[in-house]
């Protein structure tokens, strides 16, 4: 199969455009199962405090499978608990990638937009190429992508409710106004959610629970990374517009007795 | 003396290193970060940096998650 | 990737779950290109009177490409005459399979159930494996079914109109109550809408006028077929519920200063 | 005499055979089938079946469609 | 506030476009109350086996209230025991009135519209003013027309799921190709489902369970009433077009600094 | 017909929950018959430079008819040009109450939260009546309520595309969770969008193209008006829960033959 | 002999007409009909009408539905 | 000397009041409100507010919008 050409992002390329969570994944096998089955090249992981009994760290899995780490920012409510945590990352990981977030509450898990922005400007200013999850407000996407962003993560819907897309007005416009990447982030629930995402012109898709989640993930992970595949050759394929009436596709020329 | 890690309290006989904190505590050394009272200690100043009475420590590494 | 179980029907087994219409495509060239770049087992045709002066057929494509060919009654406002068309198909092709497809009228180019099912009882009884075009009535469906008929092919949205499902809880309930295999016929309009159908629990997807009318037919094949599989595999794997409320995907135990 | 052959008006000047018309016309006869007056005339029969005055001939073949 | 027209159907004039069906009511003073806060012109019935130990009929409320009764056939699952229902109906009520229901099982509750055709066909020519629940499929509606019903009754989505209009293209198409009242049965969830039907051309909405088993249902009957005529109007006053893009409300002249 | 309750608005009472815009009104006479169709208490005006040459202002219009002005901020780009046109608003209309308006740029009119909130916390403390458009952005709607906003307006969708509530569930959650009354500001296109508005939990919506733009502005209006009605009186009626199965209607006990 | 009544087997001593049984049952005779083996029995034919052995009766009337 | 009058460049004599402006531009003195150099006068300071050189001065209204 025809596959996608790699994503260029903070001056690295990517082969996959399918972005992977490890949230909720039950066992360090079935992450690696996961990151085979789905064939990405970046995977997220929180940072927390060590725990002397804790199981063994997705680390060791994500380089063993020889793909890119993507520490996120994960429970952060303030600007500057966001900021440290990337410092953090950056000193344990040995990498500048930073997926930002920074929630508003701890139910909604929506992001803080205010302090989102305020955490990416510094975060840009230390050397961070920084990838922000952030709503689909068009014009806070284009303020991150100003300030620097390696990318812009908007939502498709609340983190782990499988509701798909629930603006793509909206992602599309981000991605029309964008000049960074953009990365489908949060809300995935399903493959055509994922295909979706791309044909709206998303240059990437993250999914974590969809996947982590689903009853059989690894499956789950071939299934959305064809989606994403066939929801980016979709858009280069140029669909046939919507049309309100029927067009027929067989002629109406030489019919029986006509 | 006694000092937070990672939100416990914990005795110290004395001022100790970062880098004698996490032999003492057993605490993993590779894909750690630390921070003191809210500053990340890079990995190259353990060996210099003094943990002081009543500091904050964070030890955090890489978990599931995102 | 894994792919898909064959699709077993009228005691043949597809390969691919994703049927091609010939309808629209600009040329036998491209028509060839797209049976490929798709994957296909089975190509729809229409019967028309023969012109002399008419441009190739499509047959000899589909022969040399080495797939099954499904003649279809497009056209037909009466049972009368899609018998009589299904039987000169049969008579030409040599082949027993018929798409039967009865329209209401020549604008909307919906399915006429009444006529429809009239006509699927003739053919069954004359020996045809017959594959009827119909609307997403639940009733109907499972009328056509119970009378014989080797699947059943409810549409999406109009013909060539590139609406997608309209009701896909419509298209669910037939999935689930039908015993035969469902093929989501007309509506398709890029690959999310293919992904979708075989999420719903179709058992393949027909794709015409999306695919021939795109920009670039071949790639939009390759991607339809990507999205087919895709939505097969996630059905399969097994999708997380749609949740109203967010669902943390990093852990908020251990978080910093917490 | 004339017949409809595909709907157009045909002058023949005897009845003849659905194989001879074919031949006549210069029609395809591979891929196609032929109904006489709305009944199908399989293949077999084409050499035995004769097309007498008035009647509607269809010729058909595999288009692009559906 | 301006009011609609009156509803010409079956030779009579209904004031109120919103037709009140009684299943589910708490007590008959509820539906007292119902009727009247809903203003309507035509309450449904069902006909059932007389019970000595029955609690009081809904007819004496219905006759106290001055509205017309509308006997239906729920329950009957064939075009035999639908005939016979109306023909019980019209002895025992009075009125050659019918709403016809043949549904196709006791799950889905979905229409069986090869047995609806049939037995509105029958009741038209004995005499029956047929007004039949059918489902979204064009092709049926127009038959159901073309028989001789008064008017046709396509359901927005299954009996007392609340899910609104599924597909609502499907009821504008019907709404534009009959020439008979279409009445909207099943499937109101609450006042915006109401007032998106007559938008999309209904002349009138059927609410039972959305009023019945409302939390308060003389409150919501008020409420979708209200929304019933809204719907009426805003169709009327001919609605502004969707667009892609936005469209300033505000001038950009006179701008300060501009 | 039973009424809503007044809304409570920054210390006043307004009787109706529709506010009108006067955007894109074809005449003042016209604007006369919607204020009056619409039964609205609040009418919003923008800010312009003084035109000799202009015609009749809208505020002699308003005043006749005896409902309260909201001077609005629109066309403005930054905090600093809001502030100002604010103030001079203050100063020329005697009101202290103000729709701020900042939006990110001339195509979308989007708005531009961060200049909104900056804006919103400058007119607060100087002692306005802020009313901010805003996007569907939860954390951005509660930061605004905190700063002190009498209200806060979150769009459905671009001004004046008509395309309704894109993002229900995201409207639903900022009434959930804000404390100040929510008036659903820009998409509403016709009565049922209003309705949806009210059933989400909005206090109020405002409507300037639909009703100004309609064929016949004064008919929408009081359609819209009916429509605002219905759906609070819905959501107050507690409206039945969606079911994915049917639920019956109509007694299964005591059918003929049974 | 026996009758089924609204799919009850009731006891008749003799062949009675549809208004004496509603009257011998207690059941109401107004906004109901009746229908007898499947076929209605107009009010006008009740006094006419003979219930015989084995018939089924159906009286119904009307209830909240719909 | 030369101000700016809502964007338009206006020759005035001698330094005036935002009144006086008002009156010999034939400006509508109800319902409009004055910024000079971007900050408001008040309708108060109007006769005691002069407007200098190369000021910049806003005169708005109320007009249909939103």
């Amino acid at each position: 199969m025809q596959t996608t050409d790699p994503l260029k992002v903070a001056g690295d390329e990517l082969e996959s455009r399918l972005l992977l969570g490890t949230g909720g994944v039950p066992s360090l096998g079935t992450l690696a199962d996961c990151i085979r089955a789905s064939g990405t090249s970046l995977v997220t992981v929180s940072m927390r405090r060590v725990r002397p009994d804790a199981p063994g760290s997705p680390l060791q899995t994500v380089r063993d499978a020889g793909v890119r780490v993507l520490p996120n920012t994960a429970g952060c409510f303030s600007a500057r608990d966001a900021v440290l945590t990337a410092q953090l990352s950056r000193e344990a990981l040995g990498t500048s990638w930073v997926k930002l977030e920074v929630i508003a509450d701890d139910q909604t898990l929506l992001p803080d937009v205010v302090e989102t922005l305020a955490a990416a400007e510094q975060l840009v200013a230390d050397g961070f190429d920084v990838f922000p999850y952030t709503t689909d407000d068009l014009g806070v996407a284009r303020r991150l992508a100003d300030l620097g962003c390696a990318a812009v993560m908007p939502l498709g819907s609340p983190i782990g409710s499988g509701l798909g897309i629930s603006n793509p007005r909206a992602i599309a416009a981000i991605c029309e106004s964008v000049d960074v990447p953009v990365v489908l982030d949060a809300g995935i629930g399903t493959a055509s959610d994922a295909a979706l995402a791309m044909e709206l012109g998303c240059d990437a898709v993250l999914a974590a629970t969809a996947i982590t989640r689903a009853e059989a993930p690894a499956r789950m992970a071939t299934a959305i990374a064809a989606a994403v595949e066939a929801g980016w050759l979709a858009r280069a394929a140029g669909r046939i517009p919507r049309r309100e009436s029927a067009l027929a596709s067989s002629p109406f020329e030489g019919l029986l007795g006509s | 003396m006694t000092i937070q890690v990672n939100g416990r309290p914990t005795d110290i006989t004395e001022p100790i290193t970062v880098q004698h904190l996490l032999q003492q505590l057993d605490l993993p050394r590779t894909d750690v970060a630390v921070a003191v009272d809210g500053a990340v200690v890079p990995r190259s100043s353990w060996q210099q940096t003094d943990v002081g009475p009543e500091a904050q420590v964070e030890v955090v590494t890489a978990m599931q998650g995102g």
